[in-house]
């Protein structure tokens, strides 16, 4: 479904990472591992079109993506390095807010469920900005619940996270996978999935 | 008189007070209400307009009066570290609001016809809404901290320091030149106000003073349950 | 219809962010009520002053509550990653800064536009000026909302675009309230110059979209 | 020396944070001869009314202005933690709140504070009358500071209703600005009001630490 | 040195732990460890007298804590969950800042040294903003160097940085405890140094 081909990137003049090959489809994980400022961020941000690559193509079912924009935007759910929940209200408002914005068709009773399993269910009228950091991260990850797409683009998903909701996590992965969805992330952590492919960037 | 400062007794008390409490409002509303409309005379001057005095006058003394048990009470609560002072300040203040922003409108209707104009800056009426701006910002106060401890103290020294305010409406009259009508009833000497328009405000103002203190009470022990359960 | 429901949550999520409720429109009001009071105070109750002064009183509250407002525009949503949640949920950056401009217009100007009859009575404005002053606040303020938009938008960028943001918005904003001022106080003319007034409204609510959204863009970007 | 050395190196951190903010500052300022060429516009050019509520009219500016520029005061600190970070380096709340009202009052207020008199030429006030303002201000914007830190370390503790501390403290300022602006229009008794507002000043200076550092604790307990 | 017995904390009326022991001192390294919530940023915060705890004492060099507060102060450094540099301002100004603020004596040299090992040195005229995240935590650390305390409390020091990274941290820390400091900190993984002592927070 996606597809890059030889993408670079440069920020400011440097150059980031250069000529990345990248093929997701259904089914698929793809883990991407780098030292620190090796640009695993920056590519995650490339491929969502948010950063435009100096040279190379990225294409989404065929069309490139930004003449695909609409379809590419409405299959994924991107869950960036840092929390975007609005600090000031509590879960529940901030649940309210997300299925209105993402059009969600994920019910209340469904949220709950996934709610408890990430033992959340106790502060759903608690504000986020009283959450431990690892309440949060794992708060921000309902995301991908509530949202329902089909394409996961997640930037460390798993720091903060203690042993068990990593587990969590991945099994996650596992079941969207199993239901033909298909992953990218970027982490410092090796998962305990098989069947990843891993895409190393190496700092220039 | 131990129930004006526990919350137990308070709330056992108000169990008795409020059948009475009920009633004496709903009959002196009656009969307030069919006085000041029909059988108070008109003013000479003022015509039939004066009986925006039975609404007016009645308002703005429980406006002040409020004002004042709140002060009382934040005292209570600071200084003897009684958490129902505040649990009364909380209760009683947009009630006390209510009845400023009735006095400050019915004031305008009057004035209208009276001065010619809704509204002039002379010292009562500029002290008057600065009163209404205090208690808004009280219930902001209320309704946006969320730490107790902190609001409550935050709101009962908000209290205190607003109090200046409130000689300053009382005897605004009497200190400038105001065109607003100086007390006639509070004055030690005999009433400068015809007894035929008496009778109806202070039938009036014990309505309005039941009435008032009618919601206090189901506030307070609203309150005080909310508070139990927290 | 799906376009139309995701406008409609864009404003309920807008409306959870900037109002907790009613109490935050009441203080909105309140704070401008207070900034009468002051004025009154430092100006002094007559009457003649104050008819003469009122349309000017008003226009400056506007003027520096709606500037000093306009930093939170896009900041908060910039910082904690929100605008790009919202943009790959198929609001585009133009889409993003129309509503938000409209949002600006309704959760900071609109509640002082409800509060001038009330500070007309106590300003001692006609019901004649009032009208007029209430026309060209509309047009006014929702100019002041797109600028706003377009400053904004400017400043996420680096700090050189942060005085020219503003620079353009001083520069854009004068004349327009000269005008509104003059709207009111010189009624010869009153239709031409409205005419002018709204005018200037379309030209900068067609920029603002193409302008603030690539700012945005390219805030995002840098970042 | 260790201590007088702590308390320079704070301000050095605080002018390189707010040097970034300068164009917000300059802003401001523009905005505020702004606001006045809007009133010369709107009381007409007349010298006598103009110098007669000139006083007032930049009271008021200023006070508006510098109120709505609170919010900043412990917000960017406190959430990015460096309010933390400089308590366990011995700056003590109490400490730390005083130097950030008197840091308020140089980079917020001083600029304003420069601008008086050109603004006074515009406004054709006496230069013996720039004087008095000058004064007063000098200590009436000071007391506004205070109050500032007050009202701006409370709101940390209430996440909500951000305007809320602007409106308290605009309350707050009712009776300092009667106090200025009389002090310079009633000439007489100059001395004792300018007294009064000194003995105001000293009043809320001493209060000031304890409350703001009291509530500056709290908060960073509550988050 | 640092002394805690049986401490117990409630945040709004919820108690987070429970009887907690701690005894630091001379050359030791503890590390908290419990799953997301289980309080142990409270804990760490509790420890620095930010918050006050409901039950027990803390002692520093045999006085409660509030009653030597400056020799404490004067002894350690907290590096938090995030991170507080200036982000609108470049690493070198953040620097500056820091050492005018700590009144550190280390000098300029040795910062760029480790600078240099710790990879940041090109960045030093960028704004932190433009920094990856683990590159930006990295320099949050830096402040362990320049502060140049005795006791080092941090809070997930790990987060967002790759191995290498980790491993120069760990290595930092076993200089530091070589040479009498102490240091307490929480994870949720795992560091490579021996003789660390465990303390585990359970949810309750
Ligand atoms: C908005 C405007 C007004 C406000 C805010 C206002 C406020 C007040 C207040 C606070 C009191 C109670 C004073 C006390 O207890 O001593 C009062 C009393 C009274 N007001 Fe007004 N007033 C307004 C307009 C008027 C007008 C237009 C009239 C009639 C011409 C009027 C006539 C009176 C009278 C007769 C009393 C009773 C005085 C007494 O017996 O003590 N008021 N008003
Ligand atoms: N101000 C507060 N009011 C109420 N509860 C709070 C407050 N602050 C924190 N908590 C709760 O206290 C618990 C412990 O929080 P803490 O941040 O100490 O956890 P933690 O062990 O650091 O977790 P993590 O591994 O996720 O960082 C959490 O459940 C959190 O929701
Ligand atoms: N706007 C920018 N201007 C210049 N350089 C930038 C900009 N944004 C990022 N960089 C640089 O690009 C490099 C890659 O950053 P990126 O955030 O992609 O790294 P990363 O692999 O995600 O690292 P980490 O593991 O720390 O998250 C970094 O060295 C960073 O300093
Ligand atoms: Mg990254
Ligand atoms: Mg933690």
């Amino acid at each position: 479904m996606l597809l890059a081909q030889n993408i670079t990137l440069h920020r400011s003049g440097k150059e980031i990472f250069k000529d990345i090959n990248i093929s997701l489809g259904d089914g698929k994980i793809i883990i991407l591992k780098g030292k620190n400022g090796s640009g695993k961020t920056s590519l995650l941000k490339t491929i969502l079109n948010i950063l435009e690559p100096s040279s190379g193509l990225i294409y989404w079912k065929g069309k490139l993506i930004y003449k695909n924009i609409n379809d590419y935007y409405n299959n994924l759910t991107y869950i960036a390095d840092k929390t975007t929940s609005l600090r000031q209200l509590t879960l529940y408002e901030n649940i309210k807010i997300w299925r209105k914005i993402f059009l969600s068709n994920v019910s209340y009773d469904q949220i709950k469920n996934i709610l408890s399993i990430l033992k959340l269910d106790n502060y759903l009228n608690q504000k986020i900005n009283t959450l431990s950091l690892g309440e949060t991260k794992k708060f921000e990850l309902l995301r991908l619940i509530i949202e329902n797409k089909k394409f996961w683009v997640l930037d460390e998903p798993f720091t903060n996270l203690d042993f068990e909701s990593i587990k969590i996590i991945e099994q996650t992965f596992l079941d969207h996978v199993n239901n033909n969805g298909f992953i990218i992330f970027s982490s410092h952590q090796k998962p305990d999935i098989k069947n990843v492919e891993e895409i190393i960037l190496d700092k220039l | 008189m131990r129930f004006l400062i526990n919350a137990k007794r308070f709330d056992a008390v108000s169990d008795i007070l409020i059948k009475p409490l009920i009633f004496i409002s709903i009959a002196f509303l009656i009969i307030g209400l069919l006085f000041a409309l029909y059988l108070s005379p008109e003013d000479y001057q003022q015509g039939s307009t004066v009986r925006i005095m039975y609404i007016h006058v009645p308002s703005a003394w429980i406006a002040l009066m409020t004002f004042l048990v709140m002060t009382v009470y934040s005292i209570i609560g600071l200084a003897f570290r009684m958490p129902f002072g505040f649990i009364i300040n909380k209760a009683v203040a947009p009630i006390g609001a209510i009845f400023t922003l009735i006095c400050i409108v019915s004031g305008s209707l009057w004035g209208k016809p009276m001065w010619g104009t809704w509204w002039v800056w002379d010292a009562r009426l500029t002290s008057v809404s600065i009163l209404f701006v205090f208690y808004l910002i009280i219930i902001f106060i209320n309704k946006s901290f969320e730490n107790n401890l902190v609001r409550e103290k935050i709101s009962a020294i908000f209290i205190l320091i607003g109090s200046v305010n409130l000689p300053i409406i009382k005897f605004s009259v009497d200190w400038w030149n105001t065109l607003h009508q100086p007390a006639t009833i509070s004055k030690l000497s005999k009433p400068s106000i015809d007894p035929s328009m008496i009778t109806p405000l202070i039938i009036m103002t014990i309505a309005f003073i039941s009435i008032a203190a009618l919601i206090a009470i189901l506030r307070v022990k609203t309150e005080i349950i909310t508070r139990e359960n927290i | 219809m799906k376009f139309i429901k995701k406008i409609i949550n864009f404003y309920f999520r807008e409306y959870k962010v900037n109002l907790s409720g009613i109490f935050d429109i009441l203080t909105n009001i309140t704070f401008f009520f207070i900034s009468i009071f002051i004025f009154i105070f430092s100006v002094g109750p007559e009457k003649e002053t104050l008819s003469l002064l009122g349309v000017g009183i008003l226009w400056t509250l506007l003027l520096l509550s709606s500037t000093l407002s306009l930093r939170k525009f896009y900041q908060d949503d910039f910082e904690n990653g929100s605008l790009i949640v919202l943009h790959l949920n198929g609001f585009s950056f133009e889409l993003i800064s129309i509503l938000k401009t409209i949002s600006h217009f309704f959760f900071v100007q609109f509640p002082f536009m409800m509060s001038i009859p009330f500070a007309s009575v106590l300003l001692d404005i006609s019901l004649e000026k009032m009208y007029d002053l209430f026309l060209s606040f509309v047009i006014g303020s929702f100019i002041l909302s797109c600028l706003g938009s377009i400053s904004s938008s400017m400043n996420l960028l680096n700090k050189r675009n942060y005085l020219l943001g503003s620079v353009m918005v001083l520069v854009f904003s004068i004349p327009i309230i000269i005008f509104s001022v003059g709207l009111i106080n010189i009624e010869d003319n009153f239709n031409s110059l409205i005419n002018i007034l709204i005018g200037l409204l379309l030209i900068i609510f067609a920029i603002n979209p193409w302008a603030s959204g690539a700012c945005l863009k390219l805030a995002i970007q840098n970042n």
